[in-house]
Order: C-alpha cells, then structure tokens, then sequence
C-alpha cells in the first residue's frame, strides 16, 4: 500500500436488456465492493431490447483503469458488439453465463486479480455447482 | 461505378427496407424477437441521414459512413453484421473515384469474410450467410465470365433469393434462432430475406431491368 | 389439438433480487413465448435482498399446470429455498446458470417439453459456447 | 425438560441474537453481505411473535413452530438451515410432554443431520456445521457419561465456541463465501458464530450456571 490505489480490472456488463445489465451489475458490487469498476451497458441507444456500440464504449471507457477489461455479454447482438470493441489482452470477451460468470470475475477484481485471472475465474462459474 | 452510383445503392436498400419492413419483422417474428425489420429500417434512415450530413467524396467512404451508422443505430446482431460488411467493402475500396466490377467483387469477398468472422456463421447454419456467400460467388463468376454489370447483378440477386428460400428447411445454429433447435426449421431466415433485398438494391443502381 | 390446450411446464426464477428475478422471468416470457409459465420469486417478502419461501410457493403454484415446475434459482438462501419446495418428479430444481438456463428451458417449454425435457436442455445450457 | 424449558431457551437465543446483531453482521461484512445479525434478529423476534400468537403445547411443538417461522422470516441462506435444525429437532420429539437429555441428544442429532442434508456442508467447509457438529458430539459424549444436564450443555456450549473459532483459518467451501475462495481465510464464520449463541442460549434455559 503507498496510498495509490492499483488499478484494479474493470467489468462491463452487456445485455440487450438494459434492467438486467444493471441488476447483474449491482450484483457485481455486492459480491466485489463498491470499489470494483463495474458499468452496465444494456439496450439500445433510445431504449429498445438490444444493443448500443456507444453504451458499450462508454461503459468500457468508465471502467478502465489501466489494468484491462472485461466484458460479459448475455446473446446475439451483446456478443457481436463486444466483439467489436474487443483490443486483444487489454478489452476481452468473457465466454461464460452472465450472472455467474459475473460474480466470479468480481470476486477475483475485488480481491486484486489480473485481467487472466479475472478472465480464468469466470470461466470456472460454468462448471461450479449449487446443489 | 462511382461515388453517385454508391449513393443510389443505399438509397434503394433503404427504400426497399422501408418497403419490406413489416414483412422482414413477420419473418423475424416466428424465429426470433420480431424486429428485424424495424431495426434494419431504423438503420438504413440513420445511414441516409449521416451519408446527408457529411456527403462522402468516394466509394470507399459512403461504404464506410453507411457501416458505421448501422452498427451504431440497428441495435440487433444485424447491426454489427451489415455494418461491418459495409466498412470491409469501403476499406478494400481505399480511396478510388471509380470501381470496376472485379473491384466490387473483391470488396464484397471482403465484407463476406468480416461477417464470417465476427459472427461465426458458416453457409448451411441459417443466418445471412447464407444469400450473402451464394451471390457473391455468383457475381465473381459472371464477372469473370465477362458478362455486363446489369447481368453480373441480376444474376447475383437472383442466387441470394435462391440462397434466403433455401434456409426454409435449414435449422439455425447461429443468431437468436438457434435457441429454438428444431422449432426454426420450416420458416425463412429475415437476415437472408434482408441480403437479398439489399443485393436487389444494388442491381437497380446499375439502372432499369 | 382437440381446443383444450395442453399443460405446460412451470417456470420458476428464484433470485435473492427481486429485480433480477423479474427481468429474468421476462426474458424467459421473449424467449418461450406468451404463453409460457413463469413465474419471478425475488428477495425477501419485505422487500430486502433475500428469499422468500412463501414467495417461492405461491410462485410454484401460479405455473403448476399439472405438467411439473422447474425452479431455477440464483445462489445461497436461493438455492436452500428452492430445496425445501422440491417435490421429485414434479418441483424440480435445475442447477444451472440462470440466465442461460432459463432462456433454455424457456425455449424447450414453449415447444411443448415435458419436465425431464426441459430440464435436460436448461442443463445444455452450461455448455453453450457464445464465441 | 419440558415446553417451558424450550420456550425459554428460545427466548435466551432470540435475546442473545439481538444483543449480538451488529458482532454477527461484522463477521458476515468481511466474508459475506452484512446480514446475518439482522437476518437471525427478525427471525427470532417472528418466532417469539408466532410462540406468543399460538402458544404450543409440546417441546416438540415449541421447535417446530419456530423453526417454520425460522424459515419463513430470515429470508438468508441461515433461514432455511436453522428452520430445518429446529424443526427436525421438534419432528424427532413427537408428541412427547417431557424431554430427557438422551432425548435431546437424539433430536440435535437429528437436527444436525436435516442441515447437512440440505446444505451439503460437511464439517470444515467454514459453516455453521463448523460449531454445531462438535456440540452435539460433545453434548452426546456428556450425556452418555452421566453429566448433569447443566454440565453437560456447558460443555456442548464451549465445543460450538471452540468450533466457531477453529473456523477462522479455513477457507469457505459453502455458502457465500465459497464464491470468496481463498479470501474467504482468516474470518470466523458469522453462522458458527450464531450457532454458538444458540448453544450457549441452550445451557442457560437449563438454569444458572
Ligand atoms: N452470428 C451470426 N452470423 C450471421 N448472421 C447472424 C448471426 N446472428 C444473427 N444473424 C442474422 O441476423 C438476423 C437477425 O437480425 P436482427 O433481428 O436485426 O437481430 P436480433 O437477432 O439481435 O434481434 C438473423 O436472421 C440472421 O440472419
Ligand atoms: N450450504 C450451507 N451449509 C451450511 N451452512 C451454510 C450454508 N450456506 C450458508 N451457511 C451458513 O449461513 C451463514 C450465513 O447466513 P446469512 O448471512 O443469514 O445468509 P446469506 O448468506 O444468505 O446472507 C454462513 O455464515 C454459514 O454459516
Ligand atoms: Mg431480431
Ligand atoms: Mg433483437
Ligand atoms: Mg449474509
Ligand atoms: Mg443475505
């Protein structure tokens, strides 16, 4: 600790529903802190179900410290944005189920994780199990 | 073809979108969220308002404005998808005043591969693909067989129609229809509708049949 | 077709969110359809983050047509819940990503699955490649 | 012991409960969401409320009654574990007016074993098994040996304390703070915590120490 905070990986959530990106981002918080960068990028530009390339920059923009960012995308068009703003090693799609997915990765960015390590706990909320 | 013949294409696809608007969103309706139509109509207008605002001096940049209005404006997977076949087409055009034929057919070579890389669809897997590769094929070959430009399109429109109806029986394996399995079979894909009213647009800006 | 519609099977989303719960019950109804069952029990009776069991029940009971309800639940207190209301054969939990999951089962309602259907396509649903 | 037994040590547990709200919301700030104290709180306070409403008439019903309300009101994963360990509790005393520690033995037994069922925990997953687990064993060992009651909870009572503590260096393989992993360490577990309260509530029903 030298009173500068290290920048810690930042979270995009893409959904074509903007409620649910903003709900799974609120989770995000709950499970990471309120420190964690998190943003929500859901609907269209004028409020539709879909999705907006402008949100979706926007939201990457608020969450990037320096340390890379992740996006998690629920379907369809959230995936084929976020593949449109993806920057190889420092913006990168998460292939993984939203919600769960989305918990993991804020354990891992609370706790001072790297974006592979961010990357690799999200993965892993695919095979974790609740019963 | 020049700059002014771009213009046209767009001006027609978006008319005909216009037009087949209700009939794209029905499509999109028994396979999908039942907005496709709306979403490409939306697209096309924010195109034709951008191309306004800023007229563009080449081929290449009419293509690459009109891609970068749909990515922004249509909201669904065809916005990432006819957007970014735009911006390949515009980018293989560089900077010329003039585009032969052969030239078309390499820009639209190039917009097929920036589809089928950012979506993953392969032809057979019921998405646009699937009248986009037949009529690209079918315009290299007539224009390699020499025939005229009119002809070349006609023909090319006429194999992504052909392409569009052959994903009737098909189930898709991309795009939101692919969440129904089986229940897609049996129904037209709207983005395959939607390539072949956009290749038609583009042989009327070649002039009268 | 003999007019009497068929029963289908119920759709229960059990988050510690309300919100969640609802947004996700509104994709299943985009997904599966109008008419499917689906029912949100989120967050506590009092409104807090939380699960409900009379929440979860009165849920159940408002899908049950007779054709079985599968409970989808997001963690925790969700998943202990939905544990208690289990009936086999015909309340059955699937332990699967809730989004994904439940846009799966959806799907498979809507087509006229029955309860071993649905729940064998929600768990599909964790191998689902979205790249 | 008998229904008054019961009703009092119900009363010690929802008074420890409120007295330790804030300590138990601590514990589950740093490895949880910062509900468990008030979770217990409102659960206990709607049992005292549904005990006072329909006074019960058997030690087995006094459990039951406040284990549905456990699970009814907690609204956190603790509801449905707690509710489950008393009413198991309360199903395993049937009708019977009186309770011998033999008894009680059996019915915590029970108890333990309703709670792993339904959350799989087993003992060193860093969960409320972590105390209630050595306490029942303790408590039987002491019952089996001929201890007095008082002395045999007062030693089931240190068992849950010490369980509680020994939680501290494990990592949480159930519950919320599984998802922590490794950060999990280094925390006592809030629901060890909260069952060790109920023990301690337990030897204190059975008189003064
Ligand atoms: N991955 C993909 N690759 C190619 N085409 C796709 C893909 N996903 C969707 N499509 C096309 O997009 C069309 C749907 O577009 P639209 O309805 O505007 O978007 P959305 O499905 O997001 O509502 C489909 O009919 C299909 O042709
Ligand atoms: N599967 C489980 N098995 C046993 N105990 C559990 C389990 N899940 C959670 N717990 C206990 O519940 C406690 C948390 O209770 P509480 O905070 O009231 O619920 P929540 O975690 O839903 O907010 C944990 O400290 C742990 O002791
Ligand atoms: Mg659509
Ligand atoms: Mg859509
Ligand atoms: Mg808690
Ligand atoms: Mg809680």
């Amino acid at each position: 600790m030298d009173g500068q905070a290290r920048p810690m990986v930042g979270i995009v959530i893409v959904s074509h529903s903007s409620r649910l990106a903003e709900e799974v981002a609120a989770l995000v918080r709950e499970f990471g802190g309120a420190n964690v960068p998190v943003a929500a990028a859901g609907g269209t530009d004028d409020g539709r179900l879909g999705t907006s390339l402008d949100k979706v920059i926007t939201a990457v923009e608020s969450v990037d410290q320096g340390a890379g960012v992740v996006l998690i995308p629920d379907l369809g068009s959230s995936v084929l944005t976020a593949k449109l703003v993806e920057e190889p090693g420092s913006v990168v799609i998460a292939d993984v189920p939203l919600v769960e997915g989305a918990i993991a990765a804020a354990v891992t960015v609370g706790g001072g994780g790297s974006l592979p390590d961010v990357l690799s706990s999200a993965e892993e909320a695919r095979t974790f199990r609740k019963l | 073809m020049d700059t002014s013949f771009f213009l046209a294409w767009i001006k027609e696809a978006a008319t005909a979108v216009q037009a087949e608007r209700d009939h794209l969103t029905q499509l999109d309706a028994a396979i999908g969220d039942a907005d496709h139509g709306a979403n490409l109509d939306r697209g096309f207008a924010a195109v034709r308002q951008v191309l306004a605002d800023t007229p563009p001096q080449t081929p290449g940049a009419v293509l690459v404005q009109a891609g970068s209005a749909l990515i922004r404006k249509v909201g669904g997977a065809s916005g990432p998808l006819y957007g970014t076949a735009f911006r390949q087409m515009g980018r293989a055009l560089g900077e010329a005043p003039e585009v032969t034929p052969a030239d078309l057919v390499t820009a639209l070579e190039a917009a097929q591969e920036g589809v089928q890389k950012l979506g993953g669809a392969a032809e057979g897997d019921k998405t646009l693909v699937d009248a986009f590769a037949p009529a690209v094929r079918a315009l290299a070959q007539a224009v390699q067989d020499g025939a005229n430009l009119e002809d070349a399109l006609q023909t090319a429109t006429a194999a992504a129609e052909e392409g569009a109806r052959a994903t009737v029986p098909l189930q898709a394996r991309k795009g939101r229809a692919s969440y129904l399995g089986p229940r897609s079979v049996g129904h037209k894909d709207p983005g395959a509708a939607s390539t072949a009213l956009i290749f038609a647009a583009l042989r009327r800006a070649a002039g009268p049949a």
